[in-house]
C-alpha cells in the first residue's frame, strides 16, 4: 500500500464516516455502530500495513500543496511515535465503540453520536499525523470543536451544555495560544515542516524567541492536558456519556498536549523554563488531582480528578529534563490509556445498570455484577500501581526518575520523591475507594434500577482493557516493548536512552516507595472512612479553591460585564456623540496633516475685496448664523433663513462665473423649501421648557462644548479654503475641456459638456442616486405612520372649516377657496409658461446655461405649485403624472444613450454631434448629448413628483383619519396606535380650488 | 470718464441693494411673526433679482439672466408655500 | 383650428414668450415654438382654466397705462412714507369693498393691479358677500378708496372680461 | 475677495456643524443643508475665484483658462447639488418617518432623560 | 475598442441599471417578473464577473504584461473623461459582490421581496453602485458611485421600514451623509492642489507637488481617508455600523457585508496609489494612523462581540472586527500582509453575508424575533399589497436544525479563525508574513507584529466565547421551540456561501496565488499607471465622426 | 471693465440713471420693512421693488444691452412682467394667513371677520412651530 494512500486514508477515513454516519437516519443506531466500528478497524489494519516500515524506523511522508506560497503544505508523517498514538487512538476507539453501541439509549440520535466521535477520532488522527506545525494547530483546534460537541452531546442537561462550553473555552484558548506558539516557532526555524523543525532544536533554543514560542506552545498543551492550573475543565466534561469520557480522557483529547510536548521534547525541553514550567506544572497537578480524587462522590469525578493525576506525572516526566524519564513518560501513557478507559468504562456500566454513580449511593455490586467488579478491580489496582500490573511498572520507572533527578531548582527536586510516594499514596487511597465504595458493603438501597450484569458484549471491551494491563503487568518486555521501544526512538532519536521493562528489578528504593505508597494510602483511606462517610461535597483545604467557579465568575465578568462595560465606555449608540466624533476626528486629522508641514504661501494673490460680495456675505453670515439660532424653537424661521443663505450661495456663484450653478441651486432652493415644508407639518410642537439646574448647566456645558468644536470646524475649514482658494496647480484638466468643448464635444457651455459628455458618466451615476433615493422615500412614506399628536387636521383647518360650517350661508372649505380662487387662477395660467421655460433650458443646455437637470426641476416646480394651490385630490383628477415612468424611461434614455455608441464600435457614452442642415428651419444641433440630457431631465421629474407626491398624500391620510368617508378610495382602516381624533363638527373638506 | 461713472453707479446701485437686501435680512431675523420673516424672504427675493441684473450689466454677460428670469418665475413659490402652510398648516393638502 | 388651438391669444403669448427667451426668430424656432406652445395650452386645459376671454382689447390697454401711472404715482407716495420722519402718524388701515365683477380672470387682474400697486393689497375676497378686504397704507378716507377701487378698475376690467 | 469667500464658507461650516450636532432632526437636516452650501462653495472655489469669466464658450472657438474660469469645479458642484438634493429630500422623509414611528423628534428616537 | 469582449469591463455597471430601469417600469405587482430580471441580471453579472476576474488573471505579473484593462467612457483620452480600470482587486471585488449579490437575491424571494416597495431596483442600483466603486480609476467617479451604493443601501436598510430599522436608519444616513461631505472636501482638496481627479495621473502627480502644497494635500487625503474609514466603520467612528447592520433585513445585511468592506477597498487603492513607494515626501503616509485604528477597531469589535446577546449585533460586531483586521494590515503596508489581507477579506465577507442570511432562520425558530416580519408588514397607510398567499405555505426541510446547526458552527469557526475552514488560513496567511517580515538578526518580530498577532488571536478567542454562547443558547437550550418553517430557497444562500468558504479553504493554494499576485500590483501601481496612462503618441484622434 | 467703456456716454449715463433710481427705489422700499411698526403696512414696502425698482433696472439693463451687443434685447421684459404677476400672488396668500392668525389671537388691530354667528370654541392658537420669541 502506498504511503500516501495509507496516510490519506488514516485521517480521511474518519471523516468520511463522520460525514455518511451524519446522513444517516436519526434511528439507524446499528447502521451508525457498524460504520464507525468498521472506521476504526480499517485504522487498525493500516496500523498494522504501516508497522514493518515504521518499526525498522522509517517514517512515512506524504506531502500535498496546500498554500505553497505562505509555506503551509499539508503533510502527513507517521513515524514509530506517532503510530503508537494513532495505535491508541485506533484501539481504544474500536472498544469505545463497541461499549457505546450498548450504553446509548434508543431515544438518542445516535448516528449523530457517531459522526462526532468519528470526527472526533479523525482529527486526533490528524493531530498526531501531521508533519506540519500550522496543520498540528489545524487539527488539534478540530479536536476541541468536536470534543465540544460530544461532551454537549446530551444539550438537554444543563451541565453538559456547561461542561461543553468550558472544555471549548479553555482548550480552544490554549489552541489559539498554540497556533500563536506555532507561528512564532515557525519564524524561529523559518519553516513548519515538522522534520525541519526537529532538526533545529539547538536553533530554537538559542533563539531570543524561544522562550515566548515555549510559554505560547506550553500554554496550549497545559490547557489541552488539564494541567494545574487550568484543570478544572476536565471534571465538568464528565456530563459527556461515559463512551467520550472513557475515549477523550483516557488516550486521546487530554494526551494531545502530552503528545505535543512529548513530539517537541527533543527540541524545546533541556532547558531551565522548560524545566520549571513544565515540572512544576506537573508536579501541582500530580498531587491536586490525586488529592481531589480522594474526596469526589461521584465515579466519574474521581476518576476524572484520578485522570488530572495521572497527567500531571506524565508531565512531571516530560519536565525533568531526562530521556530516560521521557520513556517512561511514554510507558506511562499507554497504560494510563488502559486502565482508565476499563475504569471508565466499568464506571459507565454501573451508571447504566444501576442508575447512579454516587459513591454515597452504591454498595455491595459485586454481589450482582461479579465479573464487571473483578474487571474494575484489575484495573483499580493498575491504577493504584499494585505489581504485577501495568501500572505498577511506570510507577517504578517514575520512581526511579523522581530520585534521580536533576534541575535547576534544588528543592523541588528534594521534595520529588516524597511527592511521588505521596501521590501514589493518594492514587492508592481513591482507588480502593472506587473499588470497596461500589462494590463492597452491605447491598444498596434505593437503586433507581435493579443492579445486574451488563450485556456482554458491552464488558467486552472492558475484559480486553483489563487483560492488556495484566499481560502488560506481568510480561511487559514481551508486550509493549519493541512498540514503546519503537516510540522512543521516533521521539528522541539515536539518543534513546538504555531501560529495561521488568517486572522486577531487586528490592530498591523505587520498590521500597511503591511498598509504602500502598500501606500509607490503605491506611488513608482507612483514616477517612468517617470523613467519607459524611458525604460533604469537595476536598477539604482546597474546596475554597474552586477554579470552576472561578472561572465561571472571571468569564462572565471578562465576557459580559466588563465588556458590557467596555462597550458602553469606548462606544456608543446615540447619534450625537457618534457625528461629533466624526467631526473631530475630521478636524484633527486634516489639522494633524496640515501642521505635519506646515503649508508654504499660495501662488495666487488674493484679488481685492468688493464691497457688495463682502456685504452679501455678511448677510449670508447673518442667516446661517440665525437658521443655526432658531432651528430648535422656531423652525419656519429657520427656514426661512435657510432659504437667504441658499440665495446668497446663488449669488455667489453668479459672482465667479457660474451661471449653471447659480440656476440649479436656486430651483433647488425653491423645492428644498416646499420639501422641508411639507415635512414641517408632521412634526411635534416644541416649547421652551425650563429644565432643572444642574440639567440646564449640563446642557450649557455640552453647547459650550460643541460651540468649541462647531468653531474649530468652521475655522479650519476656512483656512482650508482660503489655502485652496490662493493656489492653482501647474497642470490642470479643466485646460483640456475648455480646448475641446465645442470642437470635440459640440457644446459651448462648457459645465454642460462636461456633465453630458466628458464626464457624462458622473451624471448618470448622479441621476441613479436620484432615483433610488425617489424610490427609498417612495417606500418609506408607504409605511408612514403619523405620530399620534400629529395625525389630526392642522388646527388652522379645523378652525377655518369650523367657522365656515358656522356661517349659515357659507359652506365648509369656503374660507380656503376664496383665499385661493386668484393665486390658484395665476399659477395655472403661469404652468405653461414655466413648462416652456423648463423645455428652453433643456434644449438650450448644451451651449447656455441650463441643462436636463435644472429643466427637469422648472417643470417640478410648475407640478408643485398646482399641487399647492389646488390640492392633491384635484390635480390628480387632472393630470396624471406617472413618476415611476418617467424616471424609467429617463433612465433608460440615458443608459440608451450612452449604449448606442457600441453600435458603432465605440465605448459607452461616446457623444455624437453634427448640425444638421435642414430645408426653412436651417442649421440644427443634431447631439446624442441632448438625448441623454433628455433622459435626465425625464429622470429628475419622475424622481422628484415622486417624493413629492409622496409626501404630499400624507396629508390626505390625516383627513381620512379624522374623518373616514366612504367616497374616498381606497377606504383605509385608521391606524391602530393612533388614538381616536376629536370629533369634529363635520367631515373635513379636502377638495379645494374654484369648483 | 463716462465709463468711470457707470461703473461707480453700478457699485453704488448694486451696495443699495444689498442694504435693501439687509433690510429684509434683518426682518426675517427680527420678525417677530411669521409673516415678517416670509415677507423679508419675498423681499430678498426680489432685491437679489435685481442685484443679478445689475451684475449682468456689470460684467456686460448675458449669461445671468436665466437665474434672474428663474428668481421671477419660481421664487415666489418658496414664498407661497410659506404663506400656505401658515394659513393652511400644511403646504399640500 | 379650435381644436388644436383653443386659446389662440394666450398661444400666441407663449409663442411670443418662447421667442423672446431664445432671443431670436429663425423659421426653426418659430416652428419649435409653435408646436410647444400648442402642446403648453393643451396641459393647460387639462387644468380646467375657467371660461372666459378679452372682449375689448383697447380698454385693456388704456388700463394697462392708467395702471402703470397709478404704480408710478403711488411709488412716489409711499417712499415719501416710508422717507417721512413722522411716518408713525400714518393712517393705515383696512377697508372693506363690494364687488360687482364675477369673471375670475377679472377679479385675478383686479388683485393684481391693487397689490401690484404700492401702498394697497388685497387681503381677503369673500365669495358670498362679493367684497374685498384691502389694506391701505395711506386710508384718508375709506369712501374715495371705494370710489377708486370700483370706478377706476371694476368698471374697466367688467368691460374687458364680462 | 478669497478671504471673504473662506470666511462665508468658515461660517456655514461652523453655523452646520453646531446644528448637525444638536439633538433634533430637524437642525441636524438644516445642518446638513448649510453644510452642503458651504461644501459645495468649497468644491467651487478650489478652482480658484473669477468674475465674469463664465465658462461659456463662443460658437465656434476653443477656450483657454487666460478668458474663463475653471469648468470643472462647476461641473462638481453641479453633481453635488443634485446628490445633496436627493439625500436632504432622503433624509427628510426619514426623520418623518421616525418621527412617526418613535412619537418623538430627537435623533436617537427616544427623549433623553430629564 | 471594436469587440464585444471589450465592452465586458462596463457590463457590471450597465446590467444591473438597465435591470433597474426596466424594473421601474413595471409595475410592483408584478413582482415575479421583477425578481425573475433581477435574477437573471444577477446571474449575468456573476458569469461576467468570473470572466473578468480570469481576464484580469490572465497575464501573470512577471510577465511584464500588466493585468490591467481599461475602459475609456465617452472614448475621451484617459487622463481627460472618466476610465474604468479592470485589474485583479477589481475583479475580485466584482465577483464577491455578484456571489453576495446572487444569495441575497435569492434569500429575499422567500419573504423579504415583499416587505416593501421598489425592493428589486434597489438592490440591481445597490450592485450598479458596489461595481462603479470598485471599477472606477477617477476619484469624483468613485464618490458617485459611492453615493449610488449608499443611495441604494438606505432604501435596502430600511426596506420592511419599522421602528428599529428606522431608528438606527436615520443614524445610518446621518452619519454617511457627513461622511460624503468629507469626502466632497478631501476630492476636492486634491483636485484643488494636483488638478486631477484621475487615480493614475494622481499617482503619478504626487511627487512633483511643490513643497508648500504638500501640506494641503496630505490634509485632504486624510479628509478623504476619515470618510472612507467612517464608511468602514473604524473605531471611534464606526459605531454606526453593529447599530445599522443589526435591525437591516437578512438580505440587506448580506449585502452590506461588501459595503463595509468598500471604504477599506477605497483606502487599500488609493492609499496604495498615492502614498506608494513612488509618492516622494509623501510615500507611506498614516499607515501608522491605519494600523492604530485598525487594532483598536478590533478591540472594540472584539469588546462589542462579548457583549452583545442577540446574534445580529453579534454580526455586526464581527463586521467591526474584520474590518480592523483588515485596516491593521493593511496599514502594515507590506506585500505579503496585504495579500494575506485580501485572503481574510475574502473570506470574511462570504462569511458575515452567510451569518447574516443564517440569522434570520434562526431568529424564526425563536420566539423573540418570529413576528418581526409580522409587525412590519401590518399594514400601515396606503397599502396596496397583495395578499401574502403562500408565506407560510412553505413546508419545513427535514433535519432542518441539523443543517442550521452546521452552518451556524461553520460560521463560528469562519470568524474565529478557527480550522479547518478558510478563516484560519485567512488570519494564517496573514500572521504568518507578519512575523516574518523583518528577519534582520534573530530577534525580528517588531513590537506591531506582536500586537497584531494579539488582537487577532484577542478577537478569535472573543468570538469563540460569543459564538459558543450564542449557540448554546440557540441550538441547545431551547429545546422547546418548534422547527422552523425554512424554504430552499433560504437556505440554499447559506450554504453556497459556507461551501465558498470550504472552497477557499481547499484551494487556498491557488487563491493565496491570485492574492498575492494582487497584493504584488497594488504595492507597485506602475502597471496600473502605465496601462491607464499609456505614452503620449497613443493618443487617438478623438473628435473625428463624433 | 473695458467693455463698459465700450458704449457711448448717453447710453452710459442713461443706465447709471436708471440703475440708481431703480435701486434706489428698493433700498426705500425694503428700509420700509424697518421703518413701519405693523406687519400690514410692512407688507407695502416690497412693491416698490417689485414694481419700479425692478422696471428701472430692467429698463438699464435693455438698453445698455441693446446697444452694447447692437440688437435688440428685450427678455428683461418677461421679468418684468413674471414680477408683476407672482408678487402679487405671495402678498395676497400672506396678508390673508397674517390676517387670520392675527384674528385667531384676537388682535384688536384688525378688522374681524364678516361671520354672522361665532362660535366661541373655535378660537384655536396658533398651530406652527412658531412661537414669538422668548422676551
Ligand atoms: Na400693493
Ligand atoms: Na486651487
Amino acid at each position: 500500500m502506498p504511503d500516501a494512500l495509507l496516510l490519506l486514508t488514516a485521517v480521511g477515513l474518519p471523516f468520511v464516516g463522520a460525514i455518511a454516519a451524519g446522513l444517516l437516519p436519526t434511528h439507524a443506531r446499528n447502521a451508525a455502530a457498524w460504520m464507525a466500528g468498521g472506521v476504526a478497524l480499517v485504522g487498525l489494519a493500516l496500523l498494522w500495513a504501516a508497522y514493518s516500515t515504521v518499526a525498522a524506523g522509517g517514517v512515512l511522508r506524504h506531502e500535498i500543496d496546500w498554500m505553497p506560497s505562505v509555506g503551509l503544505n499539508f503533510i502527513l508523517r507517521m513515524d514509530g511515535f506517532a503510530w503508537l498514538f494513532a495505535g491508541l487512538i485506533s484501539g481504544v476507539g474500536a472498544l469505545v465503540i463497541l461499549y457505546a453501541r450498548y450504553y446509548m439509549s434508543a431515544e438518542d440520535p445516535v448516528p449523530r453520536f457517531f459522526a462526532f466521535l468519528l470526527a472526533f477520532m479523525g482529527s486526533m488522527m490528524g493531530v498526531v499525523l501531521s508533519g506540519n506545525l500550522i496543520q498540528i494547530a489545524f487539527f488539534w483546534e478540530l479536536t476541541s470543536l468536536f470534543s465540544f460537541l460530544l461532551i454537549g452531546y446530551w444539550h438537554h442537561l444543563a451541565a453538559a451544555r456547561d461542561g461543553a462550553r468550558m472544555a471549548l473555552t479553555i482548550t480552544a484558548t490554549g489552541g489559539l495560544c498554540l497556533f500563536a506558539g506555532m507561528l512564532v516557532l515557525g519564524h524561529i526555524v523559518g519553516s513548519y515542516n515538522l522534520d525541519v523543525v526537529l532538526a533545529s532544536g539547538d536553533r530554537i533554543r538559542a533563539h531570543p524567541l524561544y522562550l515566548p514560542a515555549l510559554i505560547l506552545i506550553l500554554l496550549g498543551a497545559l490547557t489541552k492536558s488539564a494541567q494545574f492550573p487550568f484543570h478544572f475543565w476536565l471534571p465538568h466534561a464528565m456530563a459527556a456519556p461515559t463512551p467520550v469520557s472513557a475515549y477523550l480522557h483516557s488516550a486521546t483529547l487530554v494526551k494531545v498536549g502530552i503528545f505535543l510536548m512529548a513530539r517537541l521534547w527533543p527540541v524545546m525541553a533541556g532547558t531551565e523554563a522548560w524545566f520549571w514550567i513544565v515540572s512544576s506544572a506537573g508536579i501541582a497537578t500530580l498531587l491536586l488531582g490525586a488529592y481531589a480524587a480522594i474526596f469526589q462522590h461521584d465515579l466519574k469525578g474521581l476518576l476524572a480528578y484520578s485522570t488530572i493525576s495521572h497527567l500531571g506525572l506524565i508531565t512531571l516526566l516530560l519536565g525533568l529534563n531526562s530521556r530516560l524519564a521521557m520513556v517512561a513518560a511514554i510507558f506511562h501513557i499507554i497504560n494510563h490509556a488502559t486502565f482508565k478507559a476499563s475504569l471508565f468504562m466499568a464506571a459507565g456500566i454501573i451508571d447504566h445498570e444501576t442508575g447512579t454513580r454516587d459513591i454515597r449511593r452504591l454498595s455491595g455490586l459485586n454481589r450482582f455484577m461479579p465479573f464487571t467488579a473483578r474487571l474494575a478491580l484489575v484495573a483499580a489496582a493498575a491504577m493504584a500501581g499494585v505489581p504485577l500490573l501495568n501500572g505498577f511498572i511506570s510507577k517504578e520507572m517514575f520512581f526511579a526518575e523522581a530520585l534521580s533527578a536533576e534541575g535547576p531548582l534544588p528543592p523541588l527536586i528534594d521534595i520529588l520523591p516524597v511527592a511521588a510516594t505521596v501521590a501514589s499514596a493518594f492514587s492508592v487511597a481513591y482507588s480502593l475507594r472506587f473499588i470497596h465504595g461500589a462494590f463492597f458493603g452491605p447491598d444498596p438501597v434505593d437503586l433507581p434500577r435493579k443492579p445486574h450484569e451488563p450485556p456482554s458484549w458491552m464488558r467486552f471491551p472492558v475484559e480486553i482493557l483489563v487483560l492488556a494491563c495484566i499481560i502488560v503487568g506481568l510480561l511487559p518486555a514481551a508486550t509493549v516493548g519493541p512498540y514503546l521501544d519503537m516510540a522512543a526512538h521516533a521521539a528522541l532519536g539515536t539518543a534513546t536512552p538504555e531501560y529495561s521493562l521488568a517486572v522486577w528489578h531487586g528490592f530498591n528504593r523505587p520498590l521500597l516507595m511503591s511498598l509504602l505508597a500502598l500501606t500509607a494510602g490503605v491506611v488513608l483511606y482507612l483514616l477517612l472512612q468517617e470523613y467519607l462517610a459524611k458525604g460533604v461535597e469537595g476536598a477539604p483545604l482546597i474546596r475554597r479553591l474552586d477554579s470552576q467557579r472561578l472561572f465561571e465568575r472571571a468569564l462572565v465578568f471578562l465576557s459580559w460585564r466588563l465588556a458590557r462595560t467596555a462597550e458602553g465606555l469606548l462606544g456608543t449608540r446615540r447619534l450625537q456623540p457618534q457625528l461629533r466624533l466624526v467631526v473631530c476626528v475630521a478636524v484633527l486629522a486634516a489639522g494633524w496633516a496640515a501642521l505635519l508641514r506646515w503649508p508654504g504661501p499660495g501662488n495666487l494673490i488674493p484679488a481685492g475685496i468688493d464691497p457688495v460680495l463682502a456685504l452679501i456675505w455678511a448677510i449670508g453670515a447673518g442667516c446661517a448664523l440665525g437658521a443655526a439660532w432658531q432651528a430648535k424653537f422656531h423652525r419656519l424661521a429657520a427656514l426661512i433663513l435657510l432659504g437667504g443663505t441658499g440665495l446668497v450661495t446663488c449669488i455667489t456663484f453668479v459672482w465667479f462665473s457660474a451661471p449653471d450653478l447659480a440656476l440649479t441651486q436656486l430651483l433647488v432652493e425653491v423645492v428644498t423649501t416646499v420639501l422641508l415644508l411639507l415635512g414641517l407639518r408632521w412634526l411635534p410642537k416644541r416649547l421652551d421648557l425650563p429644565g432643572t439646574r444642574a440639567a440646564e448647566v449640563l446642557t450649557r456645558t455640552r453647547r459650550l462644548r460643541d460651540l468649541g468644536i462647531a468653531v474649530a470646524a468652521g475655522a479650519g475649514m476656512a483656512a482650508l479654503a482660503f489655502a485652496v482658494m490662493t493656489r492653482v496647480p501647474p497642470e490642470l484638466l479643466a485646460e483640456h475641456f475648455l480646448e475641446r468643448a465645442y470642437t470635440e464635444g459640440g457644446g459651448t457651455n462648457v459645465v454642460n459638456v462636461i456633465l453630458v459628455d466628458f464626464r457624462g458618466f458622473d451624471t448618470l451615476g448622479e441621476i441613479t442616486v436620484l432615483g433610488a433615493v425617489a424610490l427609498t422615500a417612495y417606500a418609506l412614506l408607504r409605511r408612514f405612520r403619523p405620530a399620534p399628536d400629529s395625525v389630526d387636521v392642522p388646527e388652522q383647518q379645523r378652525a377655518q372649516s369650523a367657522y365656515d360650517i358656522a356661517q349659515p350661508e357659507r359652506r365648509d372649505g369656503d374660507t380656503v377657496a376664496d383665499w385661493l380662487l386668484i393665486p390658484s387662477l395665476i399659477a395655472r395660467l403661469l404652468f405653461p409658461i414655466i413648462c416652456l421655460v423648463a423645455m428652453f433650458l433643456l434644449l438650450r443646455g448644451h451651449d447656455q446655461p441650463g441643462g436636463g437637470f435644472a429643466a427637469g426641476l422648472t417643470a417640478s416646480i410648475a407640478m408643485i405649485l398646482q399641487y399647492m394651490l389646488g390640492g392633491t385630490q384635484w390635480v390628480e383628477a387632472r393630470l396624471r403624472v406617472l413618476p415611476l415612468r418617467w424616471m424609467g424611461i429617463g433612465l433608460l434614455l440615458a443608459a440608451g444613450t450612452g449604449l448606442g455608441a457600441w453600435a458603432f464600435g465605440r465605448p459607452f457614452l461616446t457623444s455624437y454631434f453634427a448640425y444638421a442642415d435642414l430645408p426653412v428651419l436651417g442649421k440644427l444641433p443634431m447631439a446624442s448629448a441632448l438625448i441623454f440630457d433628455v433622459g435626465v431631465f425625464a429622470l429628475v421629474v419622475g424622481a422628484t413628483m415622486l417624493t413629492l407626491i409622496a409626501l404630499a398624500r400624507q396629508s390626505l391620510r390625516g383627513h381620512r383619519a379624522s374623518a373616514p368617508r366612504p367616497a374616498d378610495p381606497p377606504a383605509l382602516p385608521p391606524p391602530v396606535s393612533a388614538p381616536t381624533p376629536p370629533p369634529t363638527p363635520t367631515p373635513a373638506q379636502t377638495t379645494m380650488g374654484d369648483d | 470718464m463716462i465709463a468711470e461713472i457707470l461703473v461707480w453707479s453700478i457699485l453704488v446701485a448694486q451696495i443699495l441693494l444689498v442694504l435693501a437686501m439687509g433690510c429684509a435680512v434683518y426682518r426675517m431675523l427680527k420678525g417677530p411673526r411669521a409673516q415678517d420673516r416670509v415677507l423679508g424672504l419675498d423681499t430678498l427675493y426680489v432685491n437679489a433679482t435685481m442685484l443679478l441684473l445689475t451684475f449682468g450689466i456689470r460684467t456686460a454677460s448675458i449669461l445671468y439672466f436665466e437665474a434672474a428670469l428663474i428668481i421671477a418665475l419660481l421664487g415666489f413659490v418658496s414664498t407661497a408655500a410659506l404663506a400656505k402652510f401658515l394659513m393652511r398648516g400644511e403646504v399640500i393638502e | 383650428m379650435r381644436r388644436w388651438m383653443p386659446f389662440p391669444v394666450l398661444t400666441a403669448t407663449l409663442l411670443a414668450v418662447w421667442l423672446i427667451l431664445n432671443e431670436s426668430v429663425t423659421p426653426g424656432g418659430v416652428l419649435l415654438g409653435g408646436v410647444l406652445s400648442v402642446i403648453a395650452v393643451r396641459m393647460l386645459l387639462a387644468l380646467d382654466p375657467p371660461k372666459g376671454r378679452i372682449r375689448r382689447v383697447q380698454v385693456a390697454v388704456k388700463l394697462a397705462f392708467l395702471v402703470l401711472a397709478d404704480i408710478i404715482r403711488s411709488n412716489r407716495a409711499v417712499a415719501t412714507i416710508i422717507l417721512r420722519p413722522d411716518s408713525g402718524k400714518r393712517t393705515a388701515g383696512f377697508v372693506l369693498i363690494p364687488l360687482d365683477m364675477r369673471s375670475p380672470y377679472g377679479l385675478a387682474a383686479l388683485a393684481c393691479i391693487i397689490t401690484a400697486t404700492p401702498g394697497t393689497i388685497w387681503v381677503e375676497y369673500d365669495s358670498v358677500k362679493h367684497t374685498i378686504l384691502l389694506h391701505i397704507l395711506d386710508l384718508v378716507e375709506e369712501e374715495v378708496w371705494i370710489d377708486t377701487i370700483k370706478g377706476r378698475y371694476e368698471k374697466r376690467l367688467m368691460e374687458v372680461f364680462e | 475677495m478669497e478671504l471673504i469667500l473662506a470666511l462665508g464658507i468658515g461660517v456655514l461650516t461652523g453655523s452646520g456643524v453646531w446644528l448637525l450636532l444638536r439633538p433634533r432632526t430637524f437642525q441636524v437636516i438644516i445642518g446638513l443643508s448649510l453644510l452642503s452650501y458651504a461644501v459645495n462653495l468649497f468644491i467651487f472655489s478650489t478652482g480658484g475665484l473669477r468674475t465674469g469669466a463664465a465658462p461659456v464658450l463662443q460658437q465656434g472657438t476653443a477656450g483657454d483658462l487666460s478668458t474663463y474660469a475653471d469648468p470643472v469645479p462647476q461641473a462638481l458642484v453641479l453633481t453635488a447639488i443634485v446628490i445633496g438634493f436627493a439625500t436632504t429630500a432622503l433624509f427628510l422623509v426619514l426623520l418623518l418617518a421616525a418621527r412617526g414611528l418613535t412619537g418623538t423628534d430627537h435623533v436617537d428616537g427616544r427623549e433623553k432623560d430629564r | 475598442m471594436t469587440g464585444w469582449m471589450d465592452h465586458l469591463t462596463i457590463a457590471p455597471i450597465v446590467i444591473p441599471l438597465l435591470a433597474g430601469a426596466m424594473m421601474m417600469l413595471i409595475d410592483e405587482r408584478r413582482r415575479p417578473l421583477k425578481a425573475a430580471l433581477g435574477l437573471a441580471s444577477t446571474v449575468a453579472l456573476l458569469v461576467v464577473a468570473v470572466t473578468l476576474l480570469r481576464i484580469a488573471d490572465g497575464a501573470p505579473p512577471e510577465a511584464g504584461a500588466a493585468a490591467v484593462r481599461m475602459y475609456r467612457l465617452g472614448d475621451w483620452p484617459s487622463f481627460l473623461g472618466i476610465v474604468l480600470v479592470l485589474d485583479r482587486l477589481a475583479a475580485l471585488m466584482l465577483v464577491l459582490t455578484a456571489i453576495l449579490g446572487l444569495a441575497a437575491l435569492v434569500f429575499s424571494l422567500a419573504r423579504w421581496q415583499k416587505a416593501g416597495a421598489h425592493f428589486h431596483p434597489l438592490f440591481q442600483f445597490q450592485l450598479m453602485g458596489l461595481n462603479g466603486a470598485f471599477l472606477t480609476g477617477d476619484l469624483f467617479n468613485l464618490f458617485v458611485f459611492f453615493e449610488i451604493m449608499l443611495a441604494a443601501s438606505y432604501g435596502l436598510a430600511l426596506h420592511g421600514s419599522g421602528l428599529a430599522r428606522v431608528r438606527a436608519g436615520l443614524h445610518y444616513v446621518a452619519i454617511n451623509l457627513a461622511a460624503s461631505l468629507l469626502f466632497l472636501i478631501g476630492v476636492s482638496v486634491i483636485y484643488g492642489i494636483a488638478g486631477t481627479l484621475n487615480m493614475a495621473e494622481l499617482a503619478n502627480r504626487i511627487a512633483t507637488v511643490a513643497p508648500e502644497d504638500r501640506a494641503l494635500l496630505e490634509a485632504g487625503a486624510a479628509i478623504l481617508g476619515i470618510a472612507f474609514l467612517t464608511k468602514a466603520g473604524m473605531w471611534p467612528i464606526g459605531f454606526w455600523l453593529p447599530n445599522t447592520y443589526s435591525t437591516v433585513s437578512a438580505p440587506s445585511a448580506a449585502i452590506m457585508s461588501i459595503l463595509s468592506k468598500v471604504g477599506i477597498y477605497a483606502v487599500l487603492r488609493l492609499w496604495l496609489l498615492m502614498f506608494g513607494g513612488s509618492a516622494g515626501a509623501s510615500a507611506g503616509f498614516a499607515g501608522n494612523w491605519l494600523l492604530i485604528g485598525g487594532v483598536l477597531t478590533i478591540v472594540f469589535g472584539s469588546v462589542a462581540v462579548l457583549a452583545t446577546q442577540s446574534m445580529a449585533r453579534l454580526a455586526g460586531a464581527c463586521v467591526l472586527v474584520s474590518s480592523g483586521t483588515l485596516l491593521a494590515a493593511v496599514g502594515m503596508g507590506q506585500v505579503a500582509v496585504t495579500g494575506g489581507a485580501l485572503f481574510y477579506l475574502t473570506s470574511s465577507v462570504l462569511a458575515i453575508a452567510g451569518f447574516f442570511l443564517l440569522i434570520e432562520p434562526l431568529e424564526r425558530s425563536r420566539e423573540v424575533g418570529a413576528d418581526v416580519l409580522a409587525v412590519t408588514r401590518a399594514a400601515f397607510g396606503e397599502d396596496d399589497e397583495e395578499p401574502d398567499e403562500d408565506d407560510e405555505v412553505g413546508i419545513a426541510i427535514p433535519a432542518i436544525m441539523a443543517i442550521l446547526g452546521v452552518s451556524f458552527g461553520a460560521c463560528a469557526l469562519l470568524l474565529a479563525g478557527l480550522p479547518p475552514l478558510s478563516g484560519f488560513l485567512a488570519k494564517f496567511a496573514m500572521l504568518a508574513p507578519l512575523l516574518a517580515l523583518d528577519t534582520s538578526g534573530d530577534a525580528g518580530v517588531s513590537v506591531t507584529a506582536w500586537v497584531l498577532l494579539a488582537a487577532l488571536i484577542l478577537s478569535g478567542l472573543a468570538t469563540v466565547v460569543a459564538m459558543t454562547r450564542t449557540g448554546i443558547d440557540v441550538f441547545w437550550a431551547s429545546p422547546g421551540n418548534e422547527l422552523p418553517r425554512v424554504r430552499v430557497v433560504e437556505i440554499a444562500p447559506v450554504v453556497l456561501l459556507l461551501s465558498l468558504c470550504v472552497a477557499l479553504s481547499v484551494g487556498a493554494g491557488p487563491v493565496m496565488r491570485y492574492m498575492e499576485a494582487t497584493a504584488q500590483s497594488l504595492h507597485v501601481p506602475q502597471d496600473y499607471v502605465r496601462m491607464v496612462l499609456p505614452p503620449p503618441p497613443a493618443e487617438p484622434g478623438a473628435g473625428d465622426g463624433r | 471693465m473695458t467693455h463698459l467703456a465700450e458704449v457711448p456716454a448717453w447710453v452710459a449715463l442713461l443706465t447709471a440713471l436708471f440703475l440708481l433710481i431703480g435701486a434706489g427705489l428698493t433700498l426705500i422700499g425694503s428700509f420700509g420693512l424697518l421703518r413701519f411698526d405693523t406687519f400690514y403696512a410692512r407688507i407695502h414696502a416690497p412693491t416698490l421693488g417689485s414694481t419700479l425698482g425692478v422696471g428701472f433696472v430692467l429698463i438699464a439693463s435693455m438698453l445698455f444691452f441693446t446697444v452694447l451687443e447692437s440688437r435688440l434685447v428685450i427678455h428683461e421684459v418677461l421679468i418684468t412682467a413674471l414680477m408683476i404677476v407672482t408678487t402679487p400672488i405671495t402678498l395676497m396668500l400672506l396678508g390673508r394667513a397674517a390676517l387670520y392668525r392675527d384674528r385667531t389671537e384676537g388682535n384688536d388691530d384688525v378688522p374681524p371677520s364678516q361671520a354672522t354667528v361665532v362660535k366661541p370654541d373655535v378660537v384655536i392658537p396658533e398651530a406652527t412651530g412658531d412661537q414669538p420669541p422668548p422676551a
